[in-house]
């Protein structure tokens, strides 16, 4: 671990704003996404989906199908046997991506067909028949928690009784019912949030083919090709070697790429067929089909002094899954009061079972919801005590030694620091009009590291080849080639990174949780420094003189001591020149489990303007502050910044999935599910702040979720104190408001 | 002897108890140690474990020292988008 | 599936009425290309009617304006003459969709597509606007309104096009405007919307209205009340709030994703109140 | 299949192709003619990224059929560079990192070449309305904005340049 540790140091290249390495094919239409590959005698898919939101399948007849003109595979779940032993994470991968005996929720996979063409794999679909018998279904989270509710899995049990609660999860310290008691002012407040999805623009696609042999190539938008790889090989029952997953151009993920959904579909119709099949989801199938986040429902309370000392905070969330168990209630919990330092806390969640998709993760997972109900409610009790909101939280705010509402304690943290940077900004000074408002707000989320593989070849003419197996997700090559030259002292230009497919690396763990640059940046550090190691002793064979007599600076070998002052330094390229005579190709390869990624905390102003004749909001400005420890290119770090600002402002105003009495989701696209588009916002102000990671060598912090993670209290400050009266409910869509309005009028 | 405190979730693998206190100077042994005492603690880490040592999370890695007088936390592995 | 593209109205007219099985008019093709992908509709015939030159044609007479049903809202909105006549009727059409979707959506296919929420609708009910229709028995001209009979539904019989559609001359002394409400600053279908076209006298006083509202029922309405509540006045405070009232009391909204019947009702009030003065500025009038 | 025969111009180039009737212009670069550039977001025209130039006006290529473009002239992302030299705004796309994922980008620089093609010298607001029909997830929109800015300028500084040699 100590190699690990920061070291100060100053850049050469690092933190310098240089073009993508990526960047040309992306700007001219050539760079190949999961739709844009390719392959001979290739058969096009598609899936048959349930437009129920809860039916037993009784009966699915496929031999009409089978038997048209240019079908060459019709698949149900019995072509995709169930090799897991029936229970865990990858079977209910299974059972998503093909329904078992029960449609579990509408858009559920239930068959899938291969033909020749588009309009054949259409008519070949129409071409099944399905027998269903509908179920009660339950989509409203506290609905599904009631006593006489559907059940949504049975076998689940909660207390002794059948039940769709699959987890409770506690966390906290301290005795609360003591701290509410020392308190001069207790709040207590429930809120709700509608589900929403990643929304990325590139839907699911992959290219799958499998032969006879059983080998397989499988070209996918994944966030972890990897993963994706030992999932399906299990799912299929082929070797983890024999199947060579390549990630293809990732056109936006956000955690909704970080799971199987339809990948084993495309390898069984393949495998089927024994023609390579591609299988691309339409945009309603992505939203129907691919992981949205939940919807939840949750109470806060919160107790203080009139002095504003906290004694006492308390939350109960109530977390909707979609029809499989997940962390998601619990991550809420763990992360709801993560930025305060409190005597008495605890948070409870209930991860609940409904007849809506599969949820998966989406940009600090969680998070954003529990974070919407605790900072609303500590403007409410700021307010309540007279307190300024910043002020408030400065005064209670956790820091270097606070217990952590999940457990630990913390070492040193940067949340003080952003809070702080609000306090100071101009824009918390800046002047308001008529039916503005202004809010902020803080946010949490815990970062990973985990498994990474780096391989670093340098060339004869002393060019460098980077092969990351990380997914880059928006700007990676670019981050690790900064590093790779700036290890080596040499050009950003001389560095050309790529990532690699299975067969290249050894295992990387799905870019997920802020990992790719802090974890494939330690990697590339190591793997230049195990280059350099090399270098040195190819140019010790060179001068003849001792490997020990040598030291690496500025992209040279250079000879120590006075004995050697007759050596001229040796450069990266003229050693690489004579690597044929030194011992062959030169290279460095690392791999390590980069954990240490430290917490990760943001603080959010928005100041918004509220038509109060229709209550539709206008965001007017809008500036994030958070510490990326490093920022290795700012523009990508200032980007990760102001997307996930920008996800945050749609949640909290507009997006929301709306499903209709008979359990549908009425809202499966673009035009009705309401991502902000370009006139919609504002410019994006950004404020790095680069308090350095003691657990990486270049202090690198992951930037990529935090920002998520504010948006929604802060709007929902903004608009509160536009209108006069406090939002509870997201998204904080013009009927809503306008309806708080009416009620606060008393209307 | 370092003592471990454990989320909600694998209160029920150790009796009940809130924390228990094991011998042992690196997380893998810790790991090894809680499962002999507490086999019901196997199927946790299987399915994922996460270890707090003095506030800082390891999701992977084993062969850290604990420090003797470290605070350890054992905690759910967790996702990330 | 057969694709045609005749290059006269009366081929036109002759395919589709001789059509076995389900045919369809492609025009900016914005709804009917959407319909095809969700499998909603599953044409056995598509006839484009964009290489008929009558549908490409905007032509200026004395009795107005006839702008084909092909002309795209974006060569619409580049019409100096027309934006200055129609101001309400031409931004309404701008406000479909993307400057994409404008490249192609036309106002007779918005007409036809038959829905409540139509953007261009109100303001052309509003302007009183006549649809040139012609079919296998010949050439005939409706009003406007006359066209959508509910959602997804038209008068239109077999066979039948709309080859253009006619806006009056503009009177002098009048103004119109449209204004719809969405909940992002683009690419939403209306929420709800009102069209409002007004006539005044030479004191300013409004002589003749139109008031149009969409959303609010199967089909956009023309609100007779909501004109009278306005005819007579300078539209003063009371006058709007009639206005406003008068709206309200016309809508038949329903609930659904887009908004709620509450919603619909209050704002619909709100919108005709603020584009009656924009449409009494734009006719001269001084408040 | 009653295919359509279609001949087209494409990039200045000429293609033919036999199409199905109800085949999208889409579906027709993709499938038939390998220009990838142009991607599927939505097929519904809801989120620009297969924004193509016909006849020099922006459509979403997934509302048109590929039938209808006969005769037309059709200008992809592929053809936005001049030879090797990137078009300004592809270049200022990569100097303001315009772009994360990237997916959205073709359909970026194709509606912002129209804008541009159209009004030259646009505002900030100007701009955001012309990109509204264009989806972007990653930026939040910051840095396309600005980029559009700066190859707005980057372009006027050169057609002035051009109108001046002309003088001479």
């Amino acid at each position: 671990m100590a190699e690990q540790s920061y070291t100060e140091q100053e850049f050469k290249v690092v933190g310098s704003r240089v073009r993508r390495p990526d960047g040309v094919d992306k700007v001219t239409g050539r760079a190949r996404y999961g739709a844009d590959a390719f392959a001979p005698g290739q058969l096009v898919g598609r899936i048959l989906r349930s437009p129920h939101a809860h039916a037993k399948i009784k009966k699915i007849d496929i031999s009409r199908a089978e038997k048209m003109k240019g079908v060459k595979a019709v698949i149900t779940c019995d072509d995709l046997p169930d090799l897991t032993g029936g229970r865990g994470p990858n079977f209910d991968i299974l059972v998503n991506c093909m329904a078992r005996g029960t449609a579990l929720y509408h858009g559920h996979a239930v068959a899938a067909v291969a033909a020749v063409d588009e309009p054949t794999a259409r008519k070949a679909l129409k071409a099944i028949k399905v027998e269903y018998k509908a179920l009660p279904h339950v989509t409203d989270v506290d609905a599904a928690m009631a006593e006489d509710a559907p059940i949504v899995q049975p076998g689940v049990e909660h207390d002794g009784k059948p039940s769709n609660i699959v987890n409770v999860s506690q966390f906290g310290h301290g005795d609360v019912d003591a701290g509410f008691a020392e308190a001069d002012v207790i709040i207590e407040k429930s809120y709700r949030t509608e589900q929403t999805h990643q929304g990325y623009i590139e839907p699911h696609a992959c290219l799958a083919s499998v032969g006879p042999d059983g080998d397989g190539e499988l070209w996918v938008t994944t966030q972890g090709h990897f993963t994706f790889r030992n999932v399906c090989a299990q799912l299929l029952g082929m070797d983890i070697a024999k199947l060579k997953v390549t990630s293809s151009e990732i056109g936006g993920g956000f955690g909704g790429k970080t799971h199987v959904w339809m990948e084993p579909v495309a390898l069984a119709l393949s495998r089927k067929a024994n023609r390579p099949v591609k299988l691309v989801m339409g945009r309603d199938e992505v939203f129907m089909g691919s992981g949205p986040t939940c919807s939840t429902s949750m109470d806060v309370k919160i107790g203080a002094k009139r002095d504003g000392t906290i004694t006492a905070g308390q939350a109960t969330l109530r977390y909707q899954d979609g029809p499989f168990p997940g962390p998601w209630g619990m991550l809420g919990a763990m992360t709801s009061w993560a930025c305060y330092d409190l005597p008495n806390v605890q948070a409870v969640a209930y991860d609940v079972l409904v007849n809506r998709p599969k949820v998966a993760a989406y940009r600090a997972p969680s998070a954003p919801m529990a974070a919407f109900a605790v900072e609303s409610t500590m403007d409410l009790v700021a307010a309540e005590i007279g307190m300024d909101p910043v002020d408030f939280r400065l005064q209670n705010v956790a820091k270097e030694g606070s217990k952590a509402a999940y457990g630990p304690t913390y070492g040193p943290i940067g949340i003080e620091a952003t809070l702080r940077a609000v306090k100071n900004h101009p824009h918390m000074k800046a002047k308001l009009g008529k039916n503005q408002g202004r809010g902020m707000a803080c946010g949490f989320w815990f970062n990973f590291g985990g498994q990474t593989c780096t391989d670093l070849n340098i060339g004869v003419d002393g060019t460098v080849n980077l092969t990351m197996g990380t997914v880059d997700v928006g700007g990676a090559r670019a981050s690790m080639s900064l590093i790779a030259a700036e290890e080596l002292g040499i050009p950003y230009e001389k560095v050309k990174c790529n990532v690699g497919d299975t067969s290249s690396l050894g295992h990387n763990d799905t870019t997920e949780g802020s990992r790719g640059t802090f974890s494939s940046g330690m990697a590339t550090i190591f793997a230049a420094r195990a280059a350099i190691d090399v270098l040195k002793a190819r140019a010790a064979l060179m001068w003849e003189i001792d490997v020990d007599d040598i030291e690496w600076k500025d992209g040279a070998a250079h000879a120590k001591g006075i004995e050697h002052s007759n050596l001229a330094p040796l450069t990266l390229a003229e050693i690489a020149k004579k690597s044929p005579q030194t011992g062959g190709p030169i290279a460095g390869h690392n791999e390590v489990v980069a954990d240490g990624a430290g917490v990760s905390f943001a603080s959010h102003i928005c100041d918004v303007e509220v038509d109060p004749e229709t209550g539709k909001t206008k965001i007017l400005r809008y500036t994030v502050v958070q510490d990326a420890g490093k920022a290795i290119h700012p523009d990508y770090v200032e980007g990760q910044f102001q997307g996930a600002a920008a996800q945050g402002i749609g949640w909290a105003l507009n997006e929301e999935y709306v499903y209709g009495e008979d359990g549908r989701l009425q809202n499966p696209s673009f035009l009705d599910y309401r991502i902000p588009v370009c006139s919609d916002l504002p410019f994006i102000d950004t404020e790095i702040l680069e308090i350095p990671n003691p657990n990486h060598p270049y202090g690198i912090r992951g930037v990529g979720e935090t920002s998520i993670v504010p948006p929604l209290a802060a709007i929902a400050g903004a608009v509160s104190n536009a209108v006069g009266v406090r939002l509870d409910h997201t998204p904080m869509s013009p009927p809503r408001v306008l309806k708080a309005i009416r009620e606060a009028n008393g209307r | 002897m370092p003592r471990v405190s454990l989320a909600s979730g694998f209160q029920a693998a150790v009796d009940g108890a809130v924390s228990v206190e094991i011998e042992a100077a690196t997380i893998r042994e810790l790991v090894r140690r809680l499962q002999e005492q507490y086999p019901k603690m196997t199927r946790h880490f299987d399915e994922g474990v996460a270890v707090s040592i003095n506030g800082e999370i390891y999701r992977d890695i084993r062969d850290l020292n604990i420090p003797p007088d470290a605070e350890v936390f054992l905690l759910p592995r967790l996702q990330g988008g | 599936m057969r694709y045609e593209a005749p290059s006269s109205s009366k081929e036109a007219a002759k395919l589709l009425a001789s059509a076995k099985g389900k045919a369809v008019v492609l025009a900016g093709g914005t709804d009917l290309l959407v319909r095809m992908k969700s499998g909603a509709v599953e044409p056995d015939l598509i006839v484009d009617i964009k290489r008929i030159g009558a549908t490409q044609e905007i032509k200026k007479s004395g009795n107005g304006f006839k702008i084909g049903a092909g002309v795209s809202g974006a060569r619409l909105g580049k019409h100096r003459a027309l934006k200055k006549a129609w101001p309400g009727v031409v931004e309404a059409t701008n406000l479909i969709g993307s400057d994409q979707i404008q490249g192609r959506c036309t106002m007779a296919g918005n007409l036809c597509n038959a829905s409540p929420a139509a953007d261009s609708v109100p303001a052309m009910v509003a302007a009183n606007a006549k649809a040139n229709v012609v079919g296998p028995g010949g050439r005939r001209t409706v009003a406007v309104e006359k066209i959508p009979t509910g959602p997804g539904k038209t008068s239109l019989k077999k066979g039948e096009i709309i080859e253009s559609i006619t806006l009056p001359a503009k009177a002098p002394r009048s103004g119109d405007a449209y204004l719809r409400f969405i909940p992002r600053t683009e690419m939403d279908i209306a929420v709800v919307s009102a069209g409002v076209n007004l006539t005044l006298d030479s004191k300013g006083v409004v002589k003749k209205a139109r008031v149009a509202l969409g959303a609010v029922a199967p089909t956009v309405l023309l609100v007779e009340d909501a004109a009278k509540a306005i005819v007579g006045t300078k539209l003063d405070d009371d006058a709007l709030a009639a206005l406003a009232a008068a709206c309200e009391a016309a809508c038949r909204p329903i609930d659904d994703m887009r908004g709620t019947i509450e919603f619909r009702t209050e704002v619909a009030g709100v919108l005709a109140r603020r584009a009656a003065l924009t449409a009494y500025e734009r006719a001269g009038g001084k408040k | 299949m009653n295919g359509v025969q279609v001949s087209t111009t494409v990039n200045g180039d000429v293609e033919e192709f036999v199409c199905h009737p109800g085949e999208t212009l889409l579906e027709v670069l993709r499938n038939r003619l390998g220009l990838t550039g142009a991607k599927e977001g939505c097929g519904t025209g809801d989120c620009g990224a297969c924004s193509v130039i016909v006849d020099g006006q922006l459509v979403c290529s997934c509302l048109v059929l590929g039938a209808e473009v006969e005769g037309r002239k059709v200008a992809t992302v592929e053809g936005l560079a001049d030879g090797n030299r990137l078009h300004p705004l592809q270049d200022k796309f990569l100097e303001h990192a315009a772009l994360q994922c990237g997916i959205c980008t073709p359909g970026f620089l194709v509606a912002a070449k129209a804008l541009l093609d159209d009004n030259p010298d646009p505002t900030e607001e100007e701009i955001r309305y012309a990109l509204a029909g264009n989806l972007c997830r990653c930026t939040g929109y910051d840095k396309i904005v600005r980029a559009v800015d700066a190859a707005a300028a980057e372009l006027r500084k050169s057609s002035k340049k051009k109108a001046s040699g002309r003088k001479k």
